[in-house]
């Protein structure tokens, strides 16, 4: 069979520095995959190599089976995987509405189009309505994206990710500086908008992991050094020496 | 050390601290919790004179209200912001090396206790900034403020983007510092480091301090963590 | 050979004074990003000043005074009027130099008046320095290349000997940042643009007596030191010397090329008449456009490497 | 018509980059308009010039044109420039064709490109100074008596003026010099070039023994720094030495030989001498564009033929007109409009005793040394008027 | 013309008839009004200027590309409408006069095509840089080929060819209305354009290029697709210039003068803003031929206007414009009426002080030989003589200090007239 996302002996280096040195893994078609590890592994560069916005030194990318490693981002988009950004990555002075509108368009096959109205796109806006109601902005419609919250700019980010209603994606760190609670919504929205997706998540909340992945990848030190299920993945030794570091006094180092 | 008194701090024309006070002393590290928009970050902002702010503010006895943040620096005061705000296109010793104040000399911090302290700077040491892992740069910003050689130093969020482990090396982080004497103001969401590790805890909601206690009575004020730190 | 050695001392006194007119730009474009479309405009002050304070004091002390005047007046446009814009973004502030070029320029009509005003050498740069093969090498074009290469050195070491560069760079990022930090971020962008400012006026001392100081020297020179600086690459002083003296010997021995397209089809056998398609464009010989090669050098550069000769920078 | 007023536009470069030599153009006509004599003005009309400002732009200039046409105005004058001067002969023509009754003529005081009076020529346009063709006949009517010209160098700025120059130039001195020799042939792009060296050097690699140029402002004054820089002491035949400012740079380039071809010279005597001091004596600046002189005696005496400032009278009796103007006896020729009139060649040098004129306070005169007959400057035309059919 | 290009719901709303039904009716009816030939070419050259600076802000002010070589593109198009003007006078080119902006179009269209392909590849400063080479060359170079750009001269035609429903384009009033529906026609276009998805794509590459690209956009055609829209209107405003002029001329046309025009007044009618460069356009068209008329200090005043409008408002006149309207809009404007009368009435002391004393300076600099007299705003003023001076300065002082008064209490209420709109912006949010 093949895979959603099947990666091969995939290495990156910057100058001298080896960053990924070897990463396989292989993803199936609705497995929700958290990716873990010390800060500097590596797991946004991997995110970086899959999404097109990095090229790998070498190895290979395939998705649904189709190599894709050169490709350019939006070619890659196109062939259905998207992702999210660590730092948020949106459209500043575009209302919430339009950004998500943005997200789709190419997808619903307006693409360059200049001869139509968007108001008279019916089912781009139609699903946009649907996806501004997912993220629960449905008050913040017609704000600009520089205008919200800190959390609300993160919905809005998995908005504009998803909207475009790739099959995989990738998420880094979506939580990151929200509070629990927030947390927690959020986490029963993002499986809420990706049931049936494929879905990599980088996450350091070790509670939104536990509640999320059907399985967990850690790298370590640009190597997946585990890749099983979240209760196997806390049982390995090497990754509590390695990341979680619960009862590891000397903590220095991290990443070796 | 530090003293608020009834903080007023605007956006703009948004108002968005209502009468903040409150004290840190010396070699005291005080978390500063809350939830999401409560204004935490505002009070970092107005005593480093980033927005605009009334009220009475000290600082070792001086009136520090309306300084420029420079100004305010000097006088030793460190803030690392929550967003990190590296400098991208700078390597990482060209950003510890705009963290110093002047020659640096006197300082009690060196590149080499940075380095030390997180050897994964040392080897990215001539890295562009910009390109970091997340956790990278957070560490990165600690270390740029800390060579400054501050006697209070503003943590906003530091643990935010962190491994777990790291974390823990954060906090034993800030009681070396305590350590050797220097305050802490520290605004966390992950409550379990913050009361692990402070003195005193302040809550705020809506903009103004509403607990002010040691964290041992603030654990036990299940009321107040419930309005207004977890529901 | 007599012919080459002289143009490649005329390309490097032409690319010397090229660094001249632009060092200051680079400093201000590339470490504050700001397109400084008065860049020039100081440059003429500059000549003005020192035709009116040599008149009193005599040259040299001109030398020394009239770029510290223009470093005033830069100082204080940043301080009053760009500071105030900068939040805005670069466009504004682009606009705000486009102002005041228009000012500059009027004011300098108003005071000198709209023709050449007589600002001679002094007798010291008057005359040869030397003769080969029969040319003359002029003194003042000789003190412009010294003064070129001392601009050099002394931007050099202010850049590389303090953290002025950093402290600008990272301001353009994250000001508050900076100033949290302790730098007085508004005092160090004042002092770049008026030290930017200076050395165009300084420039302009020079330059106004070896050529003319008359109200068109500004436009003259407008964008030909966009070119130095954007070819040498943002944020490279060293890259904007070797662009000055790169199209400065480059134009120079371009004025020496007889050859056009046409001709080189014909060469090779293409019969090529005003009948043929493009006729105008294939018989123009390289040394009709040398003056303009710049500009297409440019486009090239920016074409096939965005970063500029020696830059690090691509925004 | 007799103490009429007449107002003619000025239609000019009088802010930017033109702006000194527009001011002082303006100034000659206002100045030239108030000083006319009796015998001069023989049809007694007041003469009033305003000046508008085209900021050298043809379509400013155009849009002035209708303003002018507006406020009444019947003349307009324009000069520096034919970029302006052509789109404003073709304006005046179709604006007279569409609006009869509001006809408007043309005094062209300095354009100088033959097209105007050849190809595009029409018939309210009228040129006072000499065309391109005609100043370059009459240059190589002067080399053609001077052995010691062998080698000539033509630099020149590649757009139509400079190409003009050096294309009239080559064909008079293959017919009048054939054993002269054109040893290089080189266009520069217009205000482009920031230093001649490399010019002076391929002209000095050349061997040339004279240099021809049409340039004008930055372009010229830059061209002789080079050449005095570099020592390279070859006469230099040129268009514009003496047009407002480059007069102050040639002197501050030292002594070259340099020699200008125009309608004038420096040191007139009699009437426009004393033109020229008073105007000196006014404005502390050069009276230097004679041909406003013509331009108001030949349209007061056309005046005075036609008994009427109409100025369809006027211009079909300013076709052919004869009278005398500050060379003489002069014509503006009926088939095309174009003045006819003596040329001189003169030399740029320091003052003497003889050449009194302290050309911009620089020391400097510009000395006659050949005065060229009308008919030795004339040039053919290939004119086909249209004149309109009334009149 | 909405307040934002990137709110917006249907594109047929009533205001919105309203608003463009205003915007024909003007047309039609300005040239009834101002009647003069003067005016008619004004209005003539506001009709075109609107279209090219519309343009020009597709791509500055939607697409975030700072081009410094506009004219390029209208000036190309001005070229090859002439060209066919009269290729279609001798008989060879059959095309009518109507159509003549369209062969404009597809000219600015051609070179865009060409020239977008490498300046597109880029944004940012180097794009800016790219376009300013672009231009110069174009600029240097147009004057070297006599053959199509006609040298100094320019190319002159003349538009009375043929006749259109019984006009024949040789009065100056039929060419305004020619230009009139151009400029309605593409005004729209260009609005509608901003509704399309290509537009809201184009806003999304100006705000953040990287993440287009996450989203399936390739960015560089993008803003290659618009910049070559863009390029089609140029050339329509180049089209009907020359018709227009019925003259083309480099120095003009092609000048890098002219595409910092088009830069600088769009920028100062207000590039965020879809119908601030129409302000821009009739703005640019006033100064350049009113006020020089009024006054030799001309060039001097449009310094200092540039400079205390970028300064006072980056957001052009555009953006004055809307946040009065806001304020209005939240019944908040009653008080500022008389504010700003008041401002208007000691702004007036001071810039007639202020143009006094300019124009006394202008004087004494360009014409004091013609006797101490100028004139000014219906007043003699005596260069010669010390009251004139201190008068001009005390008139300017004056209206300084009250101006002073005055603007702070607009500043004041103008604060409180925010801060109650943010406040009940909150309200409405949190209702
Ligand atoms: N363009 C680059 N040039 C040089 N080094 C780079 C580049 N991009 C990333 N790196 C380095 O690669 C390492 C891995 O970075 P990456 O961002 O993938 O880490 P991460 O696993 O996402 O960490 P975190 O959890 O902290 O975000 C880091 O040490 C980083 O400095
Ligand atoms: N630049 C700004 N302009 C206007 N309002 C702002 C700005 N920054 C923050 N606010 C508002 O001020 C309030 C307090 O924000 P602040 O950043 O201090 O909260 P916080 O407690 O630090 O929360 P967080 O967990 O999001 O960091 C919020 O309502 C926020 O929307
Ligand atoms: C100078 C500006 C035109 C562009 C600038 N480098 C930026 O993109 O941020
Ligand atoms: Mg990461
Ligand atoms: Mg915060």
């Amino acid at each position: 069979m093949t895979y959603a996302l099947e990666i091969k002996d995939l290495r990156k280096s910057f100058g001298k520095t080896d960053i990924i040195r070897g990463i396989n893994l292989a993803v199936n078609t609705g497995e929700r995959i958290a990716v873990i590890g010390p800060n500097g592994a590596g797991k946004s560069t991997l995110f970086n190599l899959i999404s097109g916005r990095l090229m790998p030194s070498s190895g290979e990318v395939l998705l649904n089976g189709q190599l894709i490693n050169g490709k350019k981002p939006y070619e890659i988009n196109r062939l259905g995987l998207s992702r999210s950004f660590q730092i948020t990555n949106i459209f500043p002075k575009l209302s919430v509405f339009e950004n998500l509108r943005c997200g789709l368009l190419w997808h619903l096959g307006y693409r360059y189009s200049f001869l139509r109205f968007l108001s008279n796109l019916d089912d781009a806006n139609a699903r946009t309505e649907e996806l501004v109601r997912q993220i629960g902005l449905e008050k913040k419609r017609n704000v600009e994206a520089v205008n919200l919250t800190y959390a609300e700019q993160r919905a809005l980010e998995i908005g504009v990710t998803i909207a475009g209603g790739a099959n995989v994606i990738l998420l880094d760190e979506p939580t990151a500086g929200m509070s629990k609670t927030e947390t927690s919504h959020f986490i029963a929205l993002i499986k809420h908008v990706t049931v049936g997706k494929t879905l990599l998540t980088v996450e350091h909340d070790m509670g939104v992991v536990f509640g999320l992945a059907d399985k967990i990848a850690v790298v370590v030190y640009g190597e997946v050094i585990a890749f099983d299920t979240p209760a196997a993945v806390r049982a390995n030794a090497r990754v509590q020496e390695a990341y979680l570091g619960s009862s590891v006094a000397d903590a220095q180092g991290a990443g070796h | 050390m530090l003293k608020l008194q009834d903080i007023h701090a605007y956006y703009g024309k948004s108002h968005v601290l209502h009468g903040v006070s409150f004290e840190v002393g010396k070699g005291e590290i005080v978390a500063l919790l809350g939830r999401n928009g409560s204004g935490r970050s505002t009070t970092a902002k107005a005593i480093m004179g980033l927005v605009y702010a009334e009220g009475q503010m000290e600082w070792k006895g001086q009136d520090i209200l309306r300084k420029k943040a420079y100004e305010i620096a000097h006088l030793g005061l460190g803030y690392v912001p929550e967003n990190r705000d590296i400098f991208p296109k700078l390597t990482v010793s060209q950003n510890l090396l705009l963290g110093q104040k002047g020659s640096g000399k006197g300082s009690r911090w060196t590149f080499k206790d940075m380095y030390e302290m997180f050897p994964r700077l040392k080897e990215r040491e001539h890295t562009e900034a910009g390109v970091l892992s997340g956790g990278e740069q957070q560490m990165l910003t600690l270390c740029r403020t800390l060579m400054g050689d501050p006697d209070l130093i503003i943590i906003d969020e530091p643990t935010e983007g962190l491994a777990p482990k790291i974390v823990e090396l954060v906090g034993q982080y800030l009681q070396t510092l305590k350590s050797r004497g220097i305050s802490v103001l520290l605004i966390e969401q992950k409550l379990t480091i913050a009361m692990h590790i402070s003195d005193r805890a302040l809550v705020m909601g809506h903009g103004s301090i509403v607990f002010d206690g040691t964290p041992d009575s603030l654990r036990a004020d299940a009321a107040i963590r419930k309005e207004w730190l977890e529901v | 050979m007599e012919f080459f050695v002289i143009s490649l001392l005329n390309g490097l006194s032409y690319g010397l004074l090229l660094f001249m007119l632009s060092s200051g730009l680079t400093l201000i474009f590339s470490m504050m990003g700001v397109l400084n479309f008065a860049h020039t405009s100081f440059y003429m002050l500059g000549a003005y000043f020192a035709f009116t304070i040599s008149g009193v004091v005599g040259f040299w002390p001109a030398l020394v005074i009239a770029p510290l005047v223009v470093f005033v007046l830069g100082a204080a446009f940043e301080r009053y009027c760009l500071r105030r814009v900068h939040k805005f973004g670069h466009v504004p502030e682009l606009l705000v130099t486009f102002g005041l070029s228009y000012l500059i320029l009027e004011v300098v009509q108003l005071i000198w008046g709209r023709s050449v005003v007589p600002y001679g050498l002094p007798p010291q740069l008057e005359g040869p320095l030397f003769t080969i093969f029969g040319t003359q090498f002029p003194k003042s074009k000789s003190f412009i290349m010294l003064v070129a290469v001392l601009m050099l050195v002394s931007v050099w070491l202010l850049l590389t000997r303090t953290r002025i560069g950093l402290v600008i760079q990272a301001a353009l990022k994250h000001p508050e940042m900076v100033e949290s930090l302790g730098h007085n971020v508004p005092r160090v962008f004042m002092l770049v643009f008026g030290g930017g400012a200076a050395l165009a006026g300084l420039a302009g001392v020079i330059g106004g007596n070896t050529y003319v100081t008359e109200p068109a020297m500004a436009g003259a020179v407008g964008s030909i030191v966009f070119v130095v600086v954007v070819v040498g690459g943002m944020g490279s002083l060293a890259g904007a010397f070797l662009a000055s003296l790169l199209i400065g010997v480059l134009q120079t021995f371009a004025v020496a090329m007889d050859q056009s397209i046409g001709g080189a089809f014909q060469s090779l056998g293409v019969a090529v008449t005003d009948k043929t398609f493009g006729y105008e464009l294939l018989q123009l010989k390289i040394s009709q456009i040398a003056p303009i090669l710049p500009y297409l050098f440019l486009v090239l550069i920016l074409i096939f490497r965005p970063k500029g000769l020696l830059g690090t920078r691509e925004d | 018509q007799k103490g009429e007023t007449v107002k003619i536009a000025m239609i000019e470069g009088l802010s930017g980059p033109f702006a000194n030599v527009g001011q002082n153009q303006l100034k000659s006509w206002q100045f030239v308009a108030e000083n006319l004599t009796a015998a001069e003005n023989p049809a007694g009309v007041k003469f009033e010039i305003v000046g508008m400002d085209s900021k050298s732009s043809p379509q400013e200039a155009l849009n002035l044109l209708k303003a002018a046409s507006d406020q009444g105005f019947r003349y307009v004058t324009q000069g520096n420039g034919s970029n302006v001067a052509v789109p404003l002969s073709d304006a005046v023509g179709k604006a007279n064709e569409r609006n009869p009754g509001k006809e408007i003529v043309y005094l062209n005081y300095a354009a100088v490109d033959p097209v105007l009076t050849n190809d595009k020529c029409n018939y309210w346009h009228f040129r006072l100074d000499a065309d391109t063709s005609m100043k370059m006949e009459a240059l190589t009517s002067f080399m053609k008596d001077q052995p010691n010209i062998k080698k000539v160098y033509l630099l020149n700025q590649n757009y139509s003026h400079g190409q003009q120059v050096a294309k009239y130039f080559k064909e008079g001195l293959a017919r009048k010099r054939p054993d002269a020799q054109i040893v290089g042939d080189d266009l520069h792009p217009l205000g482009q070039v920031k230093d001649f060296a490399p010019y002076v050097a391929k002209i000095k690699q050349s061997g040339a023994d004279t240099l021809v140029t049409g340039n004008w402002g930055q372009d010229m004054t830059l061209l002789i720094k080079a050449l005095n820089d570099a020592g390279l002491k070859i006469p230099v035949y040129a268009y514009y030495a003496g047009v407002s400012g480059t007069p102050t740079a040639l002197a501050s380039g030292g002594d070259l030989e340099v020699y200008q071809i125009a309608y004038n010279h420096s040191n007139y005597t009699g009437r426009m001498n004393q033109l020229m001091v008073d105007f000196q004596k006014k404005f502390s600046d050069d009276f230097y564009t004679f041909s406003v002189y013509n331009g108001l005696v030949a349209l007061s005496n056309a005046m005075a033929k036609a008994k009427s400032t109409d100025p369809i009278k006027v211009s079909a009796a300013l076709e052919g007109l004869k009278f005398s103007g500050f060379n003489g006896e002069s014509e503006i020729r009926k088939t095309d409009h174009q003045m006819q009139q003596g040329l001189w060649i003169s030399k740029w040098q320091k003052v003497d005793a003889k050449n009194k004129y302290n050309v911009e306070k620089t020391g400097y005169t510009f000395v006659p040394v050949k005065y060229l007959e009308p008919y030795v400057a004339s040039t053919p035309t290939s004119c086909q008027m249209k004149r309109p059919n009334a009149g | 013309m909405d307040n934002s290009i990137s709110n917006r719901s249907k594109p047929m709303n009533v205001s919105r008839v309203v608003i463009w039904s205003l915007f024909a009716i003007a047309m039609i009816v300005a040239p009834l009004i101002f009647r003069s030939s003067l005016a008619l070419t004004i209005l003539s050259q506001m009709g075109y200027l609107i279209i090219i600076c519309l343009s020009y802000n597709m791509i500055f002010g939607q697409g975030g590309m700072l081009s410094f070589g506009h004219a390029v593109y209208t000036g190309m198009g001005a070229f090859i409408s002439i060209h066919a003007m009269n290729l279609a006078a001798e008989g060879s080119f059959k095309v009518p006069l109507v159509l003549i902006p369209l062969v404009g179009g597809i000219g600015g269209m051609f070179f865009a095509i060409l020239f977008g392909f490498v300046t597109t590849k880029k944004a940012g400063t180097t794009f800016a840089m790219i376009t300013l080479g672009i231009g110069e060359l174009v600029a240097s170079m147009s004057l070297m080929f006599p053959g199509f750009f006609g040298g100094e001269g320019g190319v002159t035609s003349n538009r009375t060819y043929g006749t259109f429903l019984g006009a024949t384009f040789g009065p100056q009033i039929q060419v305004y209305y020619l230009i009139a529906v151009y400029c309605f026609i593409c005004t729209a276009l260009m609005f509608a354009f901003t509704g399309t998805p290509l537009g809201r794509i184009l806003n999304a590459v100006r705000d953040n290029p990287e993440r287009v690209e996450f989203i399936g956009y390739n960015t560089q055609r993008v803003r290659y697709f618009a910049f070559i829209i863009a390029g089609f209107f140029a050339g329509i405003g180049g089209g009907l210039a020359a018709i227009n002029f019925e003259i083309v001329n480099a120095s003009d046309s092609l000048s890098g003068v002219r595409s910092g025009g088009y830069l600088l007044f769009t920028f100062l009618g207000g590039a965020t803003f879809f119908f601030g460069p129409i302000i821009g356009a009739v703005l640019l068209v006033l100064a350049s031929v009113l006020l020089s008329e009024l006054t030799k200090a001309w060039l001097l005043y449009l310094g200092l206007v540039f400079l205390l409008m970028v300064m006072f408002a980056p957001g052009g006149v555009a953006s004055l414009v809307m946040m009065n309207l806001r304020v209005a809009r939240f019944g908040r404007f009653k008080p500022f009426w008389i504010l700003y009368a008041g401002l208007i009435v000691t702004g007036a002391f001071l810039v007639v002080g202020a143009a006094a004393l300019v124009e006394m300076v202008y004087h004494v600099q360009l014409n004091a030989a013609l006797g101490p007299e100028v004139h000014f705003a219906g007043l003699t003023l005596d260069t010669s003589s010390l009251g004139s001076w201190l008068g001009a300065a005390a008139v300017a002082l004056v209206g300084l200090g009250l101006m002073e008064i005055v603007r702070r209490k607009f500043a004041r209420a103008w604060g409180a007239a925010q801060e109650f709109i943010e406040a009940e912006i909150k309200r409405r949010e949190a209702a």
